[in-house]
C-alpha cells in the first residue's frame, strides 16, 4: 500500500502543480513509513515541504495555501499525533466551504497514518476516524487496497472538499498488490471524482449470509473470518469495505443488510458512538424488517490502546469476528 | 503613552507632528480619512442596530479604526487580509458590501452574510482566537512558492498572542520567511483579562525576537503610523526578508462586545482618558493642521458615510431571513450526503418556528432566555 | 440552573481547599455566564484564576495541578473553543489513571457551556459532547435540572476521574428551581460518589407507550412533546434523562426501552456517530425482540450550526420531536 | 563550540576547567558521574535488547546523560521531574525499578510498565512532543497556591520548541511565576528535521525574551554546567522567581530511535566529530585530572552499572506478558463501566493470539509486517 501511495502522489503531483505535500520528515526522508520517498528528488522542495513540528500549524497553512488555490496534501505522523491539529481541522478545514458561499472550500488532504498492530509504543495505535465523521464538513474515508490507496488518494486531492484520509498502517505492506499505472477516472478534473472514486462501498467478498461492514486494516481480517465461516460451517459471507466513512454509503449498507438478513459491523476503534454505533442504527432504522437478528458489533474495547504486548488482546482478531458473526447467526 | 512607540500624529500641542510617511499624497490622506470615518460609521450604527434588537451581539471596534485602515492602505490589492472579528468590517473597504457584514451580524449566512474570499482578497471574519494566522501564512507561502509578490496581514489581539496557534504561525512564518505580517491590535484587554495578566513582557513587539522577526511598536491611535509600520513590512516582506510583528499599542475604548460590561472589571475613567487619543478625531485635526481638509470636508465627508451605512442597513434589513434549506447547503462543494435531503425532508414536515428575532430568542417554557453571551 | 452550580462551587470550595477553578474571565467577572461569580471574593485569587487566553495551558496545567493533589476545575468559554484544549484532554487527561497503574488520575473537571439557542455568532453553538464520549478514559455527563447540575457538579469534583462537564447553556437562566443547601452525599469523601451522583439516568416522566432518551437542553423540550403526545393523542411518553453520556446508564436503557416497545433518541449535536447512534445500536443489540418499531431519532443535522437566524431550523423542535415520535410510534 | 556557551568541563587540553559548581564536594562529583555510568548502560544495553528482539523501538538518549543527571542532580527529593521520551530512564535515578522502564519499551502496562508518580516525583514518560509541559507548569502553580517550596523540572528538545503547547506552558508559568524549570536538550535534530529548518533563531535560549523569562545556554555534554544552571534557576525559582529557560547544546550522536536511519538525512561524520564531546567520558576525564577517581575506581562504577542494569533485564525478562485483563485495569480510578466487563467476557469466550514479541509481529495473511516506525 505504502508503493501505491506513492505512485499516487507522483501521479497527481506529476499532472497539477498545484499540488502540495508538507508535514514532518516527509521530505529529506520521506517520511517514517516512506509513502512520500523520492518526491523531493522529482518535485523539488517548493513542493515537498519538512515542516517544523506543530501540528496545527501544518495543517493551519495547508488550509491558506488552498485559500490561494493549491492543493495541500498535509502529514500527521501518526494518529494520535493529529489532536494538536484538531481545532483547525474542526473549526476551519471543516467550514470553510460552507462559510465562504461555497468559493473556498479548504481543498486539502490530512494523510493519517492510523491504527495499532505495528508494535509501537504510547499513541502511535490510535483509531480517531469517529470523532472526523461526527463534524459536519468533512469527508473521512480509508482503503484497504493498495489499488484503492491510490485510487482514494488521487480523488481526496483532486476532490474540493477537505479530506481525511485515513491510512491504515498495519497492511502498509502486508497487502500488496500490481497497481496500474492507469487511473480509473481522469486525473485533470475533479468533476464527479467524489461519486467516481470516494463515495462507494467496495462488495469485497460476495455472499447471502450475512453482511459484514468494515474498513481499513480490519478488512483483511473479515475476509480470513468470512473463509473460515465458509469453511467450518458453510457460511457464505458477504464482506463490505465501506471505504468512505462519511458519508457512509447507506444505500449499498442497507441493500447488503437486507439481502442477507443478518449483519455485523467490525472495526478497531472503541465501540462507543463509533462508526459501528452509526452503521448498525441506520441498518435498524431503514431495514430492520428484513433482519432475522439484530446487527453485531465487534470492536476496540472502551480503553486506551494498550501497551504493544496486549494489543493483539485489543484489536479485534480473526476468532472475535468469527464469534461475533455466530452470535448473530445464532440469535 | 511610552516613548519607543512611533507615531506621526502628534497632538496639536506639546507634542509635535511628524512628517507624513513618504508615499502618501494629500489625496491618499484623504481617502485613507474617508475610510477611517466609514468604519465608524458602520461600527457605531452597528452598535446602534444591536441595542435595538435588528442585530445579534456584536463586537464593537470603536476607537480601533486606524489599525485597520492605517495598514490596510499600505496594502496592495492582490494582498490578503485575515480579519478577527474585531476587524469585521474590513472588508468593507475592499468592496464588500457592508449589508452583508451586518447580516453575519444578524446571524444571516450563506450569500447573505458571507463573501467570496477570493473575490476580495479577505477571509472570512475569524472567531476563533488566533486560528487565522496560520491560514495567512499559508497564503503568502503559497504566494512564495508561485513566484508571486503577493503578501497576507492578519490582525489579532493581545490576548491571541497566549495561544499556541499564534506561535506555531510566528515560527513557521519566519522558518519559511514568508511575506506575512503579524499585526496585533494591543488594546489592553482580552474582554476582562488585563495585558498585564495575559503576558509577563512590557511589550508584545518584544516577542518577535523568539523568531528572529523584526518586532515595532507603534501608535495604535495614529493612523499613519500603522499605514507607516506595515508599508515597511509589506516591502521588506515582498522582497524575501520574511515577515514582521506589528504591535498596534492603544487601547480598547468601549465595551469587548455588545453583552460586556466593562464596569465589572475595570476603572472607566481610565478608558476615558485614552478616549481623547482616539484616531478619527486625531487625523481629523492632523488634517485639518495640515490644511488639506476643512470644517465644510470633514462634514461632507461624514454625511457621505452615513449614507453609505444607512443604505447598508437598509439592504440588510431587506433580505429576508434564509429559508430552512440554507442549512445544508454549500457544506460540501462537491456531492451532497443524502442525509441532507433526508433532513430537509424532515424539516418540511414540520411547521417552522417563527423567524428569528435577534435578540429576542422565542419565549416559552422550555427554549431559553439565557442572556446573550459576552464573548463573540 | 446558574446558581446551582455556582452554589455547588462555593459548596465544594467551602469544605475542600483542594478545589480550583481557573479559566478566561472567571475570577475578576465571575465568567461569561456568571457561574463562577463571587466566588473570586469568598476564596481568593489563589484558587479563583483568571488566566491568558490558551486552553492548552488551562486544561494542561490543570492537570498538573491535580497531579499535586488538587482538584481543579477548569472552564471553557465555549463550547467550540475547546477544540485547542482537545489534545491535552485526550491524550493526557484520559489516559494518566491508566499510565499511572490508577495512581494519578487527572482529577479535573473540564466545565463546558454547550449548544445552540442563544443567538450568538459562529463557533458558540457546537455540541461536542459525543467527541469525548468516544475517548476511552473520560466521563462525559450533562445535567439538566438545577438539582442535577449542582449535585453531579459537586460530584464531578469529588469524583477522581476527569470528568467533562456539558453545560446547556440554552437552559441556564430558563429553568428555575430551588436548590436547596442539602447534598444527597457526603462532600467529604468521594466513594462511591460515582455511584450516587453521576452514573445514572433519571427518569424525568413516567409513561409505556414509547421511551424517550435525552440529556441536557433537549430535555425540557422532550417533556414538552410528551406532554402533547399525551394531550392529543393519549400516548404516555417515558422521559429518560440520560445525565450521564460515558459510560451510559445501559441498564436503565434498555430496561424502559423493553418496558415501552418503542424508543426515541434526541439530541441536538450532528446525528452521524452522535449518542444517538449509540443508544439505538445498545437497544437494538439488547433488547431488539421486546420492540414494536426500530428506535428512532432525532438531532442536529450533520451540519456546521447554522448563523443564529436559521438555529431554530436546526435544533431539534418540539414539533419534529413529536414528528419522531409519531413516526416510531406508527411504524 | 560557540562562545556563548556555558561550561565548566575543559577538554584536558586547550580548553580549560573551570571551577566546580558551588556547593558539589567531591563526593557528589562522584555520585553524579555514578548516575551518569548508569544511564549509559541503561540506554546501551536497551539499544543491544531492541536489536535482540527483546524490546520494541527505543528512543536512545546515548551521549545525552548529562542533560539529565547534571539537572536532576540540582533538584531537591521534593521537586518533580516530567521526562519525554528521551528521558525515559530518569526515574531510575529517583528509585523507579529499571525493569519497569524496560518492560515499558517492551510493551507491558499496568504495574508492568508504569510507576506510581507520587512515588517519585516523576511523571510518566511523554511521547507527544511538548505536551507535558503545561503540567510542569500547573504542579509548580500548585506548589505555589500551597506555599510549599516546590519545584518542577520538563525536559524536550529543540523541535518541541515549536509546538503551541511549549508556547502556552512558557507563558503562564511566566506571567504566574511558578518554578518551573524549561530544560531544552537542544540536539539539534528532530528526527531528520536539522534545527536549522525548526526555528529561525541562532538559539532556543534567546527565545526565553519574549516570556521576559531568563534564558542561559550551557554545553549540554558538559554534565556540571547542566547542573549549575539548574541549581541556579531552581534557586530564583524557589525564592518566586519564576521559571527559567535552559537550553542545553549538544548534538544528536545517535539515531532518533532504533527504527531511524540518520544516513537517510545528515552526514555522519558530523556526529562523529560531536562525539568526541559526549559527557560520559569527559566527566571521567575531568575527574581523573581532579584525582578525585582513579581507573580502578572507574572500572569498579563501571561494574557496578552493569550489574544493576543486567539484573533489571532479568527481572524485566522474568515478567510474564500481562493478562488480557489488564486491557480493562485502571482505565477509571472510581466505577468500572459495564462494557468493560462484556469485553472481558468477549475476550475470554476466544483463544488468546500467542504472545507477543516485541519485534516480530505476528505473520499471516493479514495481520501485517509494516515496519517499525521510526518515530517514538
Ligand atoms: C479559542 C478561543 N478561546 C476563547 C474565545 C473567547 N473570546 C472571544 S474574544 C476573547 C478575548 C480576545 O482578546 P484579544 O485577543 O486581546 O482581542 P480583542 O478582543 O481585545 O480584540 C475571548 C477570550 C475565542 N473566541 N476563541
Ligand atoms: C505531537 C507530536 N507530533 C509528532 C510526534 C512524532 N515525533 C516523535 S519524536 C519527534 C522529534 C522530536 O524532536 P525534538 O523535540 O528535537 O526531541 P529529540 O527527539 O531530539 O529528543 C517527532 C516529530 C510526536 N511524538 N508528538
Ligand atoms: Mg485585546
Ligand atoms: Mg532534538
Amino acid at each position: 500500500m505504502v508503493e501505491a501511495l506513492n505512485l499516487g502522489l507522483r501521479q497527481v503531483m506529476a499532472k497539477d502543480d498545484r499540488v502540495v505535500v508538507l508535514g514532518q520528515d516527509i521530505a529529506q526522508t520521506g517520511g517514517v513509513f516512506r509513502v512520500t520517498a523520492g518526491l523531493l528528488d522529482e518535485f523539488g522542495g517548493d513542493r515537498v515541504i519538512d515542516t517544523p513540528l506543530a501540528e496545527a500549524g501544518i495543517v493551519g497553512s495547508a488550509i491558506g495555501m488552498s485559500l490561494y488555490g493549491m492543493l495541500p496534501v498535509a502529514e500527521i505522523q501518526f494518529d494520535a499525533f493529529v489532536y494538536p491539529g484538531f481545532e483547525q481541522i474542526v473549526v476551519h478545514a471543516a467550514r470553510y466551504a460552507w462559510r465562504t458561499r461555497g468559493e473556498c472550500p479548504a481543498s486539502i488532504v490530512v494523510r493519517i497514518p492510523y491504527g495499532g498492530g505495528v508494535r509501537a509504543p504510547e499513541l502511535h495505535s490510535d483509531c480517531p476516524e469517529a470523532l472526523f465523521t461526527h463534524v459536519p464538513g468533512l469527508k473521512v474515508v480509508s482503503p484497504s487496497t493498495p489499488g484503492d490507496a491510490r485510487n482514494m488518494l488521487v480523488a481526496a486531492i483532486l476532490d474540493p472538499d477537505p479530506v481525511i484520509f485515513m491510512e491504515p498502517k498495519r497492511i502498509y505492506r502486508s497487502i500488496r498488490g500490481d497497481v496500474s499505472d492507469e487511473l480509473p477516472f481522469p486525473i485533470t478534473s475533479s468533476d464527479d471524482i467524489y461519486n467516481n472514486a470516494i463515495a462507494h462501498a467496495r462488495t469485497a467478498r460476495n455472499g447471502d449470509d450475512l453482511a459484514v461492514f468494515t474498513y481499513g486494516a480490519t478488512v483483511p481480517l473479515c475476509m480470513d473470518a468470512a473463509a473460515a465461516l465458509s469453511a467450518d460451517e458453510g457460511v457464505e459471507a458477504r464482506v463490505v469495505d465501506l471505504r468512505s466513512l462519511y458519508p457512509l454509503d447507506a444505500d449499498a449498507i442497507t441493500a447488503a443488510a437486507s439481502a442477507c438478513g443478518r449483519a455485523l459491523v467490525v472495526h478497531e476503534a472503541p465501540r462507543m458512538a463509533g462508526i459501528g454505533a452509526e452503521v448498525s442504527s441506520l441498518i435498524h432504522e431503514r431495514v430492520m424488517a428484513d433482519l432475522e437478528a439484530p446487527v453485531g458489533r465487534v470492536t476496540g474495547f472502551d480503553v486506551p490502546s494498550p501497551q504493544f504486548a496486549n494489543e493483539d488482546d485489543y484489536l479485534p482478531s480473526v476468532d472475535r469476528i468469527v464469534a461475533g458473526a455466530r452470535a448473530v447467526l445464532s440469535w | 503613552m511610552t516613548a519607543e512607540v512611533l507615531y506621526v500624529i502628534g497632538d496639536g500641542a506639546g507634542v509635535p507632528d511628524n512628517d507624513v510617511p513618504e508615499g502618501l499624497s494629500n489625496k491618499d490622506l484623504v481617502a485613507l480619512y474617508r475610510r477611517l470615518v466609514l468604519l465608524r460609521t458602520f461600527d457605531e450604527r452597528a452598535v446602534a442596530l444591536q441595542r435595538q434588537g435588528r442585530i445579534g451581539t456584536y463586537a464593537l471596534y470603536w476607537g480601533e479604526e486606524g489599525t485597520q485602515a492605517g495598514p490596510l492602505y499600505a496594502c496592495d490589492d492582490r494582498d490578503w487580509l485575515f480579519p478577527s472579528y474585531r476587524q469585521n468590517a474590513i472588508g468593507v473597504l475592499r468592496g464588500v458590501a457592508p449589508s452583508t457584514v451586518l447580516a453575519w451580524w444578524r446571524g444571516y449566512g450563506g450569500r447573505h452574510g458571507f463573501w467570496n474570499p477570493r473575490e476580495h482578497r479577505t477571509a472570512p471574519i475569524c472567531v476563533p482566537i488566533a486560528t487565522h494566522l496560520p491560514h495567512a501564512v499559508g497564503l503568502a507561502w503559497a504566494a512564495k512558492i508561485r513566484r508571486e509578490p503577493v503578501a497576507s496581514i492578519a490582525w489579532f489581539g493581545d490576548g491571541a498572542t497566549s495561544e499556541g496557534d499564534w506561535h506555531e504561525a510566528m515560527n513557521f512564518a519566519s522558518v519559511f520567511k514568508v511575506a506575512t505580517v503579524f499585526f496585533c491590535v494591543n488594546n489592553q484587554w482580552a474582554i476582562s483579562t488585563p495585558f498585564s495578566k495575559q503576558t509577563a513582557t512590557e511589550t508584545i513587539s518584544e516577542k518577535a525576537a523568539a523568531y528572529a522577526m523584526p518586532g515595532v511598536r507603534v501608535d495604535g491611535f495614529d493612523p499613519l503610523a500603522c499605514y507607516a509600520a506595515t508599508s515597511q513590512a509589506l516591502e521588506r516582506g515582498r522582497n524575501g526578508g520574511g515577515p514582521t510583528l506589528i504591535e498596534a499599542f492603544c487601547y480598547r475604548l468601549g465595551a469587548h462586545g455588545t453583552a460586556d460590561d466593562p464596569k465589572l472589571y475595570r476603572d472607566e475613567s481610565e478608558a476615558q482618558r485614552w478616549r481623547t487619543l482616539e484616531p478619527v478625531n486625531r487625523m481629523a485635526s492632523y488634517l485639518l493642521r495640515l490644511g488639506v481638509l476643512d470644517d465644510d470636508d470633514l462634514q461632507s465627508i461624514g454625511a457621505e458615510a452615513k449614507k453609505t451605512i444607512a443604505q447598508a442597513v437598509h439592504e440588510m434589513e431587506a433580505i429576508a431571513q434564509p429559508g430552512r434549506e440554507i442549512l445544508f447547503d454549500h457544506v460540501y462543494a462537491s456531492g451532497r450526503p443524502w442525509s441532507f435531503d433526508e433532513g430537509l425532508a424532515e424539516l418540511q414536515g414540520t411547521d417552522r418556528p417563527p423567524a428569528v428575532k435577534p435578540l429576542a430568542p422565542q419565549p416559552g417554557p422550555s427554549t431559553g432566555d439565557a442572556e446573550a453571551p459576552a464573548g463573540t
